[in-house]
């Protein structure tokens, strides 16, 4: 069988060292040579170069560009940092630290962009450029679950790190989960977690919700982790209704609502459905309503600073979570929150933040390892323990390369003191309250070595 | 002689428009029929009741023994009854060439083939027939050209050659001459007598008496839906009902 | 029955919209010819009118906070409140119904533009490079648009005194909760009156008696000899207006930012081609048919019998009625068809 | 002389396939020279080639050309998924799943012209993203994309004993792997194949029927011709081509995501071809070309690289020229799409075509040889 013989193992090795090593001369007939690599030799090695790339991939167009803009701000003043440029930001506070403000390895960090248009198709075209054609070392960035879980599997089978921007929903670290894919960022699992025992304080055991979901991953996500926190303490789910994303107009899936017999609406909307449908809800008299001689209420589990501003007035007093505020006091955050502010002006958003800290992080992995080697660095990442980020004490869980650490829940801000002043912090959840067994998401992380 | 198209009863009404009222018509093999009338007196009406774009509210139009109401435009054209048209419908993108190689390869083809793997060049007979009918109507030199760009007469006569190359069994010719000048007339009139075209059994409808009076064999008055008169072209000019009909109305056009 | 009443209300209120984006739409298509892809954008310019509107009314008095060090955050208070009080709190709180006063002028002159620097020398192409020249203008407006007020929505809050829900339940005798937000009521009144408006001017004035014409029989209009490029300036120019002030009127139901006019875009082709071709009752008649489906769709009882039938509803609507009726709901044989 | 040889198919597939083997020597100058975008040129390509056969012979503008570029990534991931990582099984299902859903909406959208008949495809496309997108989820995975999973059967496979080492197994031609370069050759050799069949239906009898239907569909009624099966035959083949490019795409990389299908996606192949040329041979691979590119490498572009693009300027002129066309590139690079469009509707009506011809005519009349060109191309072939 011809078959058998040409493809005794299916695996990519021998072939991905010859492409990305070659310009084009070197290209069509080198392709069959197989199995002839080095221990140590990898995709994008940079070898004697004074410099290293990074891939930042981030959505510059459609309805997160603004998101996507604020990642590429980081990012930029993370490599700065990295540089040993700049005021260092987080790399003073950052515990433990490995970092020296020389690069990563000694070599000077250099970057390039592209944009995801929040596309998983345009995302991952996007990320094999850097890799294929700027030679970046490692992808980070996104602003959606389907994206990041999309160049996550495209960065395994590229044997490319790839650390998460923004990603909530359960499988990117559950059952899509990555050898080579990190996530800084919480999932809907840690939302409800902390969400849940809040509600309770502040709500009662005794409601009744209604979910509105958006109707992809990321909303069955985030209703799964909501109903299961909130049923666990006595809630009752009335209904839960999936709305086409990017509907727009949700009159017709909110009006069922007023009649229903439900005291609280939760909204797992994200992005521009979010504003819509919290705008619409409110313009339906959802928040002066009385049910069962409760106030209504309406709760947003995922919370962002820019959609916060999207949705104006009405975001005023609404509960929800969020990874991280720049209001929050910690030394980490000051520094950083300092050092963006000084650099653009404006104070930097949960995205920004997250993008950041995976740039320090990855490059202090590197450093562990004193290797690029991914396999390496991948160990020196699994299971790594630090401070002074934000967040408080953290852990990137090996398991599932989930990071644990405190969580955020907001209230939309009744009385802000600022144009940036929009969410007020109401509880920093600890660690330990959203933490839940690694293998509970189910999911396999697949090889080192690619 | 046979008769090989045959129209019987036929009526059609627009809203409240009578256009054609109890239509009889009987079509010899061989001859040259013409059909006169003033203008709106229903002559494209029964044209097109005949080649399917119009189907006639009742009555019934026979084409060489079958009943063709119903049946599909495309189908018609291949039972052997091809009709030019008084708007030139030609293929204003494609060369003069092409036009004329479209109908033959209709006439081989059938109403559907699936060739795409055929090489046009490899089309040679074809090609050489489309190459002689463009000569017989003085085009080929112009064959490149492309039919959108020709003048009225032109694609008239271009027109002509299409159907002719069809080889049909009956033409419909719809005022071939129209808004030709003279000297073309003339050379359109000696087309149509002479060769294999002179042969065909033709309808023709025409409002130039000299065209008419040129080509007719028989010649049928149709006024306001009724065809009044039929015979000879002696016995049309003398019918007292035609002089009636056509009085007062000679003006039109 | 009150779940259906308002569902009935949803369904209308979303057809007001799509009706009233129909219209322009079809109005460009029926007189002028023109597939205009840049539609949807005029719809978002107008929404981006009221957004305008309201940045200049809250050009703020800025406070430095002095707890925030890192960067500058600013108490705002705009100047209209501090020079007049209660006054400028009112008139800011109206952005939205006074930005009309700025949005009629702006659309007209955006539509005159487009007319006469663009469209009207696409009045004989083919409708592949209509869609080519208007879709490009489309993605340059909306980029222009995110220049300057970036991608993410922005709050356009209607008045206090609508904001809230009216008591429809209680006027009409039925169930006392059921109330239905003031603003959607006023929308759908709004474009009522547009719909009304722009109808009794074509059939009441020689200029629209032209155009009619016009939308009739194109060919023949031209060969009537009157000065027909300056009335297409002005068809043109009404149907950008009434896609704006569509546009001014949905801000506070939904959030402008500079992708809604793509949203919207092929929504409105849609209810434009189930209208039928160049028939302006028909491309009303389907907003409000394919808006109130859209509402009973998503209805629980309805979609749990079908699922997913809330997502295609618009679509499978426009395929059953295209293959019923092969001109759409009122179009006329002849129109768009080659 | 020189016209004929031009003219003759041997050549012309001669030259097309040098082109296209050596683009990755010719596009390194452009900075394109990298696996993922030269696989993409191809795959798109072929895209084109194919609504080219439809738009352009027959006039019928299909907004939901997308739908079988999705259905045929959605059939290769599953043969993936269930049959074998061999990519020639997967290519084959592709183009017949979505040459069987091309008849279906062929032949209901084919019952009605122009603007309805697009709208009708628009409507069905739709349907299908939205249902991809939600219902569906089971066989789509919504969202997320169709992807491989290590524990999936492979019956085919396993048959063979092939054993999955470690992580997931990867798409194969018979062993040749089909990532990087080797990818883009197996598209490049797919694209020169279906460029072939473009060519030879172009200057087939059946191609020329086509055109004289866009040309005067009543006409060709009345000549005798049955349109329908030939509408609907054209409207099949052009998605055969969607899905074999649907399947190559999926082939080259396993993910199948439902925004392949949206309308914005169906768009896209009608500015490429329209944009290139439509009714041209190679206009709609150039229409192709020019887009990736842009969405690929002009999105890529920020301050610091065109500062080095135009490093060899003084300095005053290197900030003026860096400022302004910095507007245009990275965030901005839909302002470059969208002004391309304006630009080339307005001055070149025909697309790109259109003005590589009127190169062609300035050249030749330089050298006192202008001809007649014309942009059709069957006349020279019937002589």
């Amino acid at each position: 069988m011809k078959k058998n013989e040409n493809t005794p193992h299916l695996n990519r090795r021998g072939f991905l060292k010859v492409a990305s090593a070659t310009g084009v001369a070197a290209s069509a007939p080198m392709i069959f040579m197989k199995d002839a690599y080095a221990a140590k030799d990898f995709r994008n090695d940079p070898k004697d170069s004074k410099t290293v790339t990074l891939g930042f991939n981030v959505p510059q167009s459609g309805p997160y560009a603004d998101e996507g803009a604020d990642e590429l701000r980081a990012y930029k003043l993370a490599v700065k940092h990295l540089n040993g440029e700049g005021d260092g930001g987080m790399m003073k506070t950052m515990k433990p630290s490995m970092l020296k403000g020389n690069g990563i390895l000694g070599k000077k960090v250099v970057f390039s962009t592209g944009d995801t248009q929040t596309k998983s198709d345009a995302a991952r075209a996007s990320a094999k450029r850097m890799i294929e054609k700027d030679g970046a070392l490692m992808i980070t960035g996104g602003s959606s679950s389907g994206v990041a879980i999309a160049v996550q599997g495209l960065c395994q089978e590229m044997g490319t790190i790839f650390m998460a921007g923004l990603t909530h929903s359960n499988d990117t670290t559950g059952k899509d989960r990555r050898r080579y894919g990190f996530r800084h960022f919480f999932n809907t699992e840690m939302s409800g977690a902390a969400l849940g025992p809040v509600l309770e304080k502040e709500y009662g055991t005794d409601r009744t919700a209604y979910h509105l979901t958006a109707d992809y991953t990321w909303g069955w996500s985030q209703e799964g982790s909501i109903k299961k926190y909130t049923e666990k303490m006595g809630w009752k789910t009335k209904a839960a209704v999936k709305t086409p994303v990017g509907a727009g107009d949700f009159s017709q899936f909110i009006t069922p609502v007023l009649n229903s017999g439900a005291d609280v609406l939760v909204l797992n909307h994200y992005g521009k459905d979010m504003v819509n449908s919290l705008t619409q809800a409110v313009q339906f008299g959802l928040r002066d309503k009385q049910v069962n001689g409760k106030d209504f209420q309406i709760v947003v589990p995922l919370f962002s600073r820019l959609m916060a501003q999207g949705a104006g007035e009405n975001i005023k007093g609404i509960l929800g979570s969020t990874n991280w505020n720049w209001a929050l006091k910690d030394e980490g955050s000051a520094a950083f929150v300092k050092s963006f502010g000084a650099e653009y002006g404006q104070p930097p958003s949960m995205a920004a933040h997250t993008c950041y800290v995976q740039t320090l992080l990855y490059a202090n992995a590197c450093e562990m390892a004193g290797t690029f080697y991914p396999p390496e660095v991948i160990k020196a990442l699994e299971g790594f323990k630090f401070d002074g980020m934000g967040n408080g004490p953290t852990e990137y869980r090996a398991e599932d390369h989930q990071c644990f650490k405190d969580v955020l829940v907001v209230r939309g801000n009744e009385k802000p003191t600022s144009q940036f002043d929009l969410l007020e912090v109401v509880q920093e959840v600890p660690r330990a309250q959203v933490e839940y067994p690694h293998d509970m998401l189910g999911g396999e992380l697949g090889p080192y070595e690619v | 002689m046979s008769n090989i198209l045959e129209i019987k009863g036929v009526n059609k009404t627009f809203g409240g428009l009578h256009a054609l009222q109890d239509v009889n018509l009987q079509i010899e093999e061989g001859e040259t029929h013409a059909i006169i009338g003033p203008n709106g007196a229903g002559k494209s009406t029964l044209l097109n009741c005949c080649i399917g774009r119009l189907i006639p509210d009742n009555g019934s139009v026979t084409f060489n023994g079958k009943n063709m109401i119903g049946m599909e435009a495309h189908d018609i054209n291949h039972a052997g009854m091809v009709r030019v048209f008084q708007t030139p419908e030609i293929f204003p993108e494609l060369t003069l060439l092409e036009n004329v190689m479209i109908p033959a390869l209709a006439k081989r083809d059938g109403t559907f083939k699936f060739n795409p793997f055929k090489s046009l060049l490899k089309e040679t007979a074809i090609h050489e027939e489309a190459m002689a009918t463009l000569a017989d109507f003085n085009l080929d030199r112009f064959h490149d050209h492309h039919a959108g760009s020709m003048s009225r007469g032109d694609k008239r006569r271009l027109e002509l050659a299409m159907g002719l190359i069809q080889h049909p069994t009956l033409l419909l010719l719809d005022e071939p001459t129209a808004g030709m000048a003279r000297h073309d007339t003339n050379a359109t009139i000696d087309l149509l007598k002479s060769g294999k075209m002179g042969a065909m059994t033709k309808v023709i409808i025409e409002h130039d008496m000299h065209v008419v009076f040129s080509l007719a064999d028989r010649i049928s008055v149709l006024a306001r839906g009724h065809i009044i008169a039929t015979g000879t072209p002696e016995d049309i000019k003398n019918d007292p009902k035609v002089k009636e009909a056509y009085l007062g109305e000679t003006e039109d056009e | 029955m009150d779940a259906i009443l308002i569902q009935l209300l949803n369904g209308l209120d979303k057809g007001a919209a799509y009706a009233l984006i129909a219209l322009g739409l079809t109005l460009a298509f029926g007189t002028l010819g023109i597939v205009n892809f840049a539609h949807g954008a005029l719809f978002m310019l107008g929404a981006f009118c009221a957004v305008s509107f309201q940045k200049i009314l809250t050009i703020s008095k800025k406070v430095k906070d002095e707890s925030i060090t890192f960067f500058d955050a600013y108490k705002e208070q705009p100047y209209l409140e501090i020079w007049w009080g209660d006054t400028g709190t009112a008139i800011i709180d109206y952005a939205v119904p006074l930005s009309i006063i700025m949005a009629i002028p702006v659309m007209l002159l955006i539509g005159f533009i487009m007319e006469r620097g663009l469209i009207r020398h696409f009045y004989k192409r083919s409708h592949a490079e209509q869609i080519l020249v208007t879709f490009g203008l489309a993605i340059i407006i909306q980029e222009v648009i995110r220049h300057f007020f970036g991608a993410n929505p922005i709050p356009t809050p209607a008045p206090d005194l609508v904001s809230g829900s009216a008591a429809v339940g209680a006027f009409f005798g039925l169930n006392e909760n059921l109330v239905y937000p003031w603003w959607r009521l006023i929308y759908l009144v709004f474009s009522a009156a547009i719909i009304l408006a722009v109808f009794a001017f074509l059939k009441f004035t020689t200029f629209g008696m032209v155009v009619r014409a016009g939308m009739a029989d194109r060919e023949t209009v031209g060969l009537l000899g009157i000065n027909i490029q300056k009335r297409f300036t002005i068809v043109f120019a009404i149907a950008a207006l009434v896609a704006g002030l569509a546009g001014v009127m949905y801000a506070p139901i939904l959030p402008p930012d500079y992708h809604m006019g793509m949203d919207f875009l092929v929504l409105s082709f849609v209810v434009v081609v189930v209208g039928g071709m160049g028939s302006l009752p028909g491309a009303v008649a389907a907003g409000f048919l394919l808006g109130v489906l859209q509402s009973f769709a998503s209805m629980t009882e309805v979609s749990s019998l079908f699922p997913g039938i809330d997502q295609i509803i618009i679509y499978l609507v426009a395929v059953v009625i295209l293959l019923v009726r092969p001109r759409g709901l009122m179009g006329r044989e002849g129109v768009f068809e080659d | 002389m020189m016209k004929n040889l031009i003219k003759s198919n041997t050549v012309i597939m001669l030259i097309f396939a040098a082109v296209v083997l050596t683009a990755p020597m010719w596009t390194a100058p452009i900075g394109a020279n990298y696996p993922d975008l030269l696989q993409k040129f191809a795959i798109f390509g072929i895209f084109a080639v194919g609504y080219n056969i439809l738009f352009g012979l027959t006039g019928y503008l299909s907004f939901g050309h997308a739908a079988f570029l999705g259905i045929g990534s959605y059939t290769a991931v599953w043969s993936f998924k269930l049959l074998t990582m061999n990519v020639v099984p997967a290519i084959i299902l592709a183009v017949i799943v979505s040459g069987i859903f091309a008849l279906i909406i062929g032949y209901l959208s084919l019952r009605r012209s122009g603007i309805y008949f697009s709208i009708l495809t628009l409507a069905f496309a739709q349907m299908a993203y939205s249902l991809a997108y939600s219902v569906l989820t089971p066989i789509t995975n919504g969202e997320t994309g169709l992807q491989l999973e290590q524990q999936d059967p492979r019956v085919i496979d396993s048959m063979f004993g092939v054993v999955v080492t470690d992580g997931l197994p990867s798409t194969n031609l018979f062993g040749t792997l089909m990532s990087g370069y080797s990818g883009f050759y197996v598209a490049a050799a797919f694209l020169i194949f279906a460029f072939y069949i473009s060519l030879k239906i172009f200057r087939s009898p059946f191609g020329m029927k086509l055109l004289a239907i866009k040309s005067n569909q009543t006409r060709m009624k009345y000549t005798g011709f049955n349109t329908k099966p030939y509408l609907l035959t054209a409207f099949i083949i052009s998605g055969m081509y969607a899905g074999l490019a649907g399947g190559l795409l999926a082939s080259i990389d396993p993910l199948a995501g439902a925004e392949r299908m949206q309308w914005t996606a169906s768009g896209e192949v009608v500015l490429m071809t329209i944009m290139g040329g439509v009714g041209t041979l190679i206009g709609p691979l150039l229409g192709a070309g020019i887009i990736k590119y842009l969405e690929n490498i002009f999105s890529a572009l920020n301050k610091s690289e065109l500062t080095e693009i135009f490093s060899f300027m003084p300095e005053w002129l290197q900030t003026i020229v860096v400022n302004i066309s910095n507007v245009f590139v990275g965030e901005g690079w839909h302002l470059t799409l969208g002004a391309l469009f304006m630009l080339i509707v307005i001055f070149l009506p025909g697309g790109v075509m259109e003005g590589v011809t009127k190169i062609k005519d300035f050249i030749l009349g330089i050298f006192g040889k202008g001809e007649d060109n014309r942009t059709a191309e069957i006349e020279g072939e019937a002589k």
